[in-house]
């Protein structure tokens, strides 16, 4: 057991899978002598060297159009993007063949593969660097999309991904990377994908989110319950495709009010997915209407306005009151 | 230095039987008696069975489709070329090599009438499912030849086939300078058949030859006479052995011709002349093997007429199975999302077959 | 004033924009000599010539990159993607630039482009032609998308579209290219981009759509009427970003009830979206769930299957009677 | 014709002035004096801008940007080759080529302050924002130099940069199929700088010259020293040329190198040798430049010292003036969606603001 940032605990992942099967193979670029832009890939190059863990040229489709035949050819390629707004360069190779081949192939062709990159904002980086775009992957079926909330869950959840029979996009809230320690066991565990976890149990609202609006959402929760006396319940969702409604909607049925925040542009963002779940399935226990709190429907901006754009613990805070407020 | 040579490349031809099937006998690949008639067979096969396809289609029994008649040596050869140990990437006008490596014609039916069903058969081994995607398939062969390469499989490679228009797509490119970087075991055929639907290769860009974009990659690169099945044979066990002795990939050019639509959707009287189509029906593959078949005593007129009665009856039994499967499952679509089961795919799936019940089973909503 | 099909009047669109404004051009894989795949550009190559109507090479990321480039140079480019499936590999310039350099350059640059495409199934056609996923491109700030659903509008939208100062995503469903006939009027007419339309007034229900899926819920909003003596409200949204929330909110602000059909998987669609502005806007107001009438969460089938798949008339008026009923 | 020659290339190198800045004066392109030393100028600009800007980085005045210095001839020599009727579409390393082309030192601060607003400057003419998609910009350049051909600009061309990754990019090979098929007055400049992060040239792509990829094209493709402003003077001015007389695009492979980091947060020591960095010092464009001014009589050393006075003062004016910027408006995002409101986006506004407000206002969220 040791103290680990998100960073190391994804790094130990890597370690630990390509240790235990020798079909797994890292590429992407810079991730082996420079090992990673993030470091997450420290270590590897110098443990499995240059077969297993490659430098490629400078293409992100052609990073995972070869990551496919890889799988396809009997290997457990994870591929790096190496920042959110490169990866969409590889969405045709993903809707045209990752999360087909399974049904084109009637189940004989599969594509176990990762691809994992860090998104979000918050790092002061240049533009393309700092977008929150989970609906692109998400609503493309075959895809498992996955958002680990801080390094225990991460690592536990690319063991999953890297074990897991198809393709995974495993989106890395950059945010976190070296925001807080955790203790991460040595011994290899895995959490189950496709299933929320309740963070913090309460009686009288549900706050929905993931990844790097985690924290803060947490940090308002207990704000606002502090000074309220409430219990705001709060659930991780760690997968957005599939999602897990049942734990949100079986939540909210018994809060009856809930807020859902994202960092992505609002519409058609992925809390309207979890508000058409709760819509379709609770909406008699509702006693409020769902709040958003979320990104805006603008180009993201560059990093010297990031802070006024993305959420933060005061907006979500004030969703929380009014949400609780609400008759 | 100031204005100085830094490098000079070459482009060459390859051609083994000319148009009236005549050999260049140094240059005549190693195939038993045995092999030829079976090359030939299979390229008569792949030649009825598709102008069976487009007879089908009209009838409205299966749909759209992109026949390949006039390109049977290019992509059957290679297949000839190839072991099993070896993977087949093609793209959606290789009929001939499908047949070829194994796939049974009612497959190919069954796909080409909207059933994912079609892509599996039982031989299917290394060989992957119709790729329409134009170029993508090319990054994949690319990663297979890494994996081939990584496991150590010494005796295998990947032939990926692709169209003049796959050329432009970026992927092409990207899959390209993987693959010479990896020197991964990969041999790239572009069956240049002079069009893309509409635009002919030299809209398609402004290379004198496909073959030279090898040049790019510092990778051999050579053009071959398409409709020349021992020249195609020939091209690709070259560059299959060179591939597997560690000497990377190659990428061969093989210049044949769409004789018919692009596909059946197509009206090629649009943009093409039909004497320009006489011209490439001189330069039938088929004709030019037949004849090299006579000419070494191997296929008289009569073995010929046996030979294809026997390939019409294989094509109609073909038919005939193609015809009497009705066991598609409606909710198959939900077996093959993903590997694993999970709880709100299989809510949908009650949700579906609840509905389909409603409108009075599968067949009130076939397609 | 002639009754055309909706092949014909995006046509006819095209002849008058071109003809009305020199930098009009119109680009794409077999737009010119054979007048594309659909004949949408028939006739153009003769009347306008080879300069401003492109046979391109079989690149969709260059015919959109270049597009931008067009438009930055001053030129109005109208490029066609030859289907839905290929369309994906435009996202990477479309996100990156077409959607963002107003934003780059602080209204410096425009990139006035309109990218046009069949989408939808319903015309057996192979694998990557039948595809819906709108939300790939409606969640893109700095895009327009817009769906018509007849021959009149299709004309009307597309007028508006090239003249639009930003870059605009053109979906045409193809099941609609020759399903029937309607007047359209010779002079010009265009129809704002961002507003949706009531096409059939009601008080008991709003049924809210677009594009081909319009005319099965109309069917079925009619059927259902008859049959029960109600009268269905129905909105076609025509534009999907800018989405208009607010006739769906005032319909169902009236109505209580509310039915969304789309083509696309489910999750992620964007009936989650129109749900959610409901869900903002007059949760008070409704008296049952918004019924989602949707794709599923498959991978789309081939065409043996689709008509399983795609949502019809009678799939719809059960959702109008279980809304309809819900107390 | 059975195995025969297709077709031969070469592919060829050009230095005018050599590391030592010895002149070959059969190759020397026709510059005033004035404009060698406006030349030298703005690349001493961009070296001193640059090594400044390196400075704020660490003092944490400005965010992560990627250092240009040891290579201004390339992008600052081409930038002089051209007129303001030319495009310049640049990616993220070509400081020199920007200021050359009226952009205020200041604005390239707040670019790398995260403000959009670094992006406008009163002279912006044809000259586009900064690019970081490695490679996609090559496919704007094409489009723009087909508008220019369309209108009928024939005084118009554009000059397209980009590094040695981005020939791995798709972007990059569709950007120069199109600009041959269209035969589009582009000249595309490969800033070959050895590196892409940590990846040298030689794990980018297995070709020996970038200059060859443009034989795939049958396009005219030179490689040059880039470190050498009057070669790269002479090459683009030619390519230029060529591309306004309707002679079409031109590959230019600018061998130069990247002496800094990649970017501000870049640690090269981790996979180059300081022994490599050493050696390409000796390379040095200024120096090089200096010296061939020097032997031509136009800059002493007293002359030097002054410009080098003149240059460092425009720095610290130009940093002063960055600073002092404040005007920064917190809802600019809204303003630039689209050209035409909608009243969705204008409530979201509202939401912004008054949500701002409540934190108190936008130095409170101050990125
Ligand atoms: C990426 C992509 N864009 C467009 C299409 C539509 N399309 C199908 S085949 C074809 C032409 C392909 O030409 P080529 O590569 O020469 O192959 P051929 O059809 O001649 O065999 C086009 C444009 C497609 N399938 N994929
Ligand atoms: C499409 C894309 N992928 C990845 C990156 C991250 N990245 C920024 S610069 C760079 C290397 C670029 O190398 P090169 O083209 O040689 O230009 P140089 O940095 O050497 O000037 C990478 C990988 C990016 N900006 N764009
Ligand atoms: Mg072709
Ligand atoms: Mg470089």
């Amino acid at each position: 057991m040791a103290k680990l940032n998100m960073v190391q605990a994804i790094n130990l992942a890597l370690h630990q899978e390509m240790e235990r099967d020798g079909t797994v193979v890292v590429l992407g670029e810079d991730v082996g002598l420079d090992e990673g832009v993030f470091r997450v890939t420290a270590g590897l190059l110098t443990r499995f060297g240059e077969a297993r863990v490659i430098d490629t040229p400078l293409a992100e489709a052609a990073i995972v159009g070869t990551s496919i035949g890889m799988a396809l050819g009997g290997l457990r390629p994870v591929a790096e993007m190496q920042f959110d707004g490169f990866s969409y360069l590889s969405i045709p190779q993903l809707e045209g063949h990752a999360s087909r081949l399974r049904a084109r192939s009637q189940g004989q062709r599969t594509v176990p593969m990762v691809l994992r990159f860090p998104y979000g904002g918050g790092v002061r980086a240049l533009e393309h660097h700092s977008e929150a775009r989970e609906v692109l992957y998400a609503h493309v079926p075959g895809l498992k999309v996955v958002i680990p909330s801080g390094p225990r869950n991460a690592r536990a959840l690319l063991v999953s991904a890297i074990r897991d029979p198809d393709p995974v996009v495993f989106m890395e809230p950059k945010a976190l990377y070296r925001a807080f320690k955790e203790e991460v066991p040595e011994q290899a565990e895995a959490l189950p994908l496709g299933q929320a976890q309740v963070v913090k149990e309460g009686r009288d609202l549900t706050l929905v989110t993931w990844g790097a609006m985690l924290h803060r959402s947490l940090q308002a929760a207990e704000e606002v319950d502090r000074r309220r006396g409430t219990r705001t319940e709060v659930v991780d969702l760690l997968s957005l495709a599939p999602l897990d409604g049942e734990t949100v909607v079986n939540s909210v049925s018994r809060t009856g009010r809930a807020v859902v925040v994202q960092e992505s542009p609002q519409s058609y963002g992925p809390a309207a997915e979890i508000i058409a779940r709760l819509n379709d399935r609770a909406l008699d226990r509702l006693e409020a209407p769902v709040a958003r709190v979320s990104g805006f429907d603008v180009v993201t901006p560059y990093f010297g306005r990031e802070k006024a754009y993305i959420p933060d613990a005061a907006r979500v805070a004030r969703a929380l009151e009014h949400t609780l407020d609400y008759r | 230095m100031p204005l100085s040579d830094l490098a000079s490349f070459q482009v060459q031809r390859l051609q083994v039987l000319d148009q009236d099937g005549k050999l260049d006998q140094s240059l005549e690949p190693d195939l038993t008696r045995a092999q030829k008639l079976a090359l030939y067979r299979a390229m008569l096969l792949a030649r009825e069975g598709d102008q069976k396809a487009i007879k089908l289609q009209r009838q409205g029994r299966i749909g759209t489709f992109g026949p390949s008649t006039g390109q049977e040596a290019a992509s059957t050869a290679p297949a000839f070329a190839m072991t099993e140990r070896d993977w087949f990437v093609g793209a959606f006008r290789e009929l001939g090599g499908w047949l070829a490596r194994g796939m049974p014609l009612e497959n190919f039916l069954w796909f080409h009438n909207g059933w994912e069903e079609g892509s599996v058969f039982p031989s299917l081994g290394r060989t992957l499912p119709v790729n329409i995607i134009v170029g993508s398939q090319t990054l994949h062969a690319v990663g297979l030849a890494y994996a081939m390469k990584l496991r150590g499989e010494q005796d295998s490679a990947v032939v990926a086939f692709f169209g003049d228009g796959a050329t432009s797509q970026g992927d092409f490119h990207e899959a390209l300078n993987f693959a010479s970087v990896w020197q991964a075991p990969v041999v790239f055929i572009c069956q240049n058949n002079q069009w893309a639907i509409s635009l002919p290769v030299g809209k398609q860009t402004h290379s004198r030859t496909l073959a030279q974009k090898a040049i790019a990659y510092d990778m051999p690169g050579i053009q071959v006479d398409g409709n020349d099945a021992l020249a195609m044979f020939r091209a690709t066990q070259e560059a299959l052995a060179r591939a597997k002795a560690g000497g990377g990939p190659t990428l061969i050019e093989a210049v044949t011709y769409r004789l018919m639509m692009h596909t059946t959707s197509d009206d090629p009287t649009k943009y093409r002349t039909e004497a320009e189509v006489q011209e490439w029906w001189q330069r039938d593959p088929l004709k030019r093997f037949r004849l090299y078949l006579g000419a070494q005593g191997l296929l008289d007129e009569a073995g010929h007429a046996a030979l294809e009665a026997e390939v019409k009856a294989e094509v109609e039994a073909a038919v005939a199975r193609f015809e009497a499967r009705r066991d598609f499952k409606p909710d198959a679509p939900f077996d093959h999302v993903f590997g694993t089961p999970h709880p709100e795919l299989e809510g949908q799936r009650k949700t579906f077959l609840r509905e389909l019940a409603q409108a009075g089973g599968p067949e009130a909503r076939h397609g």
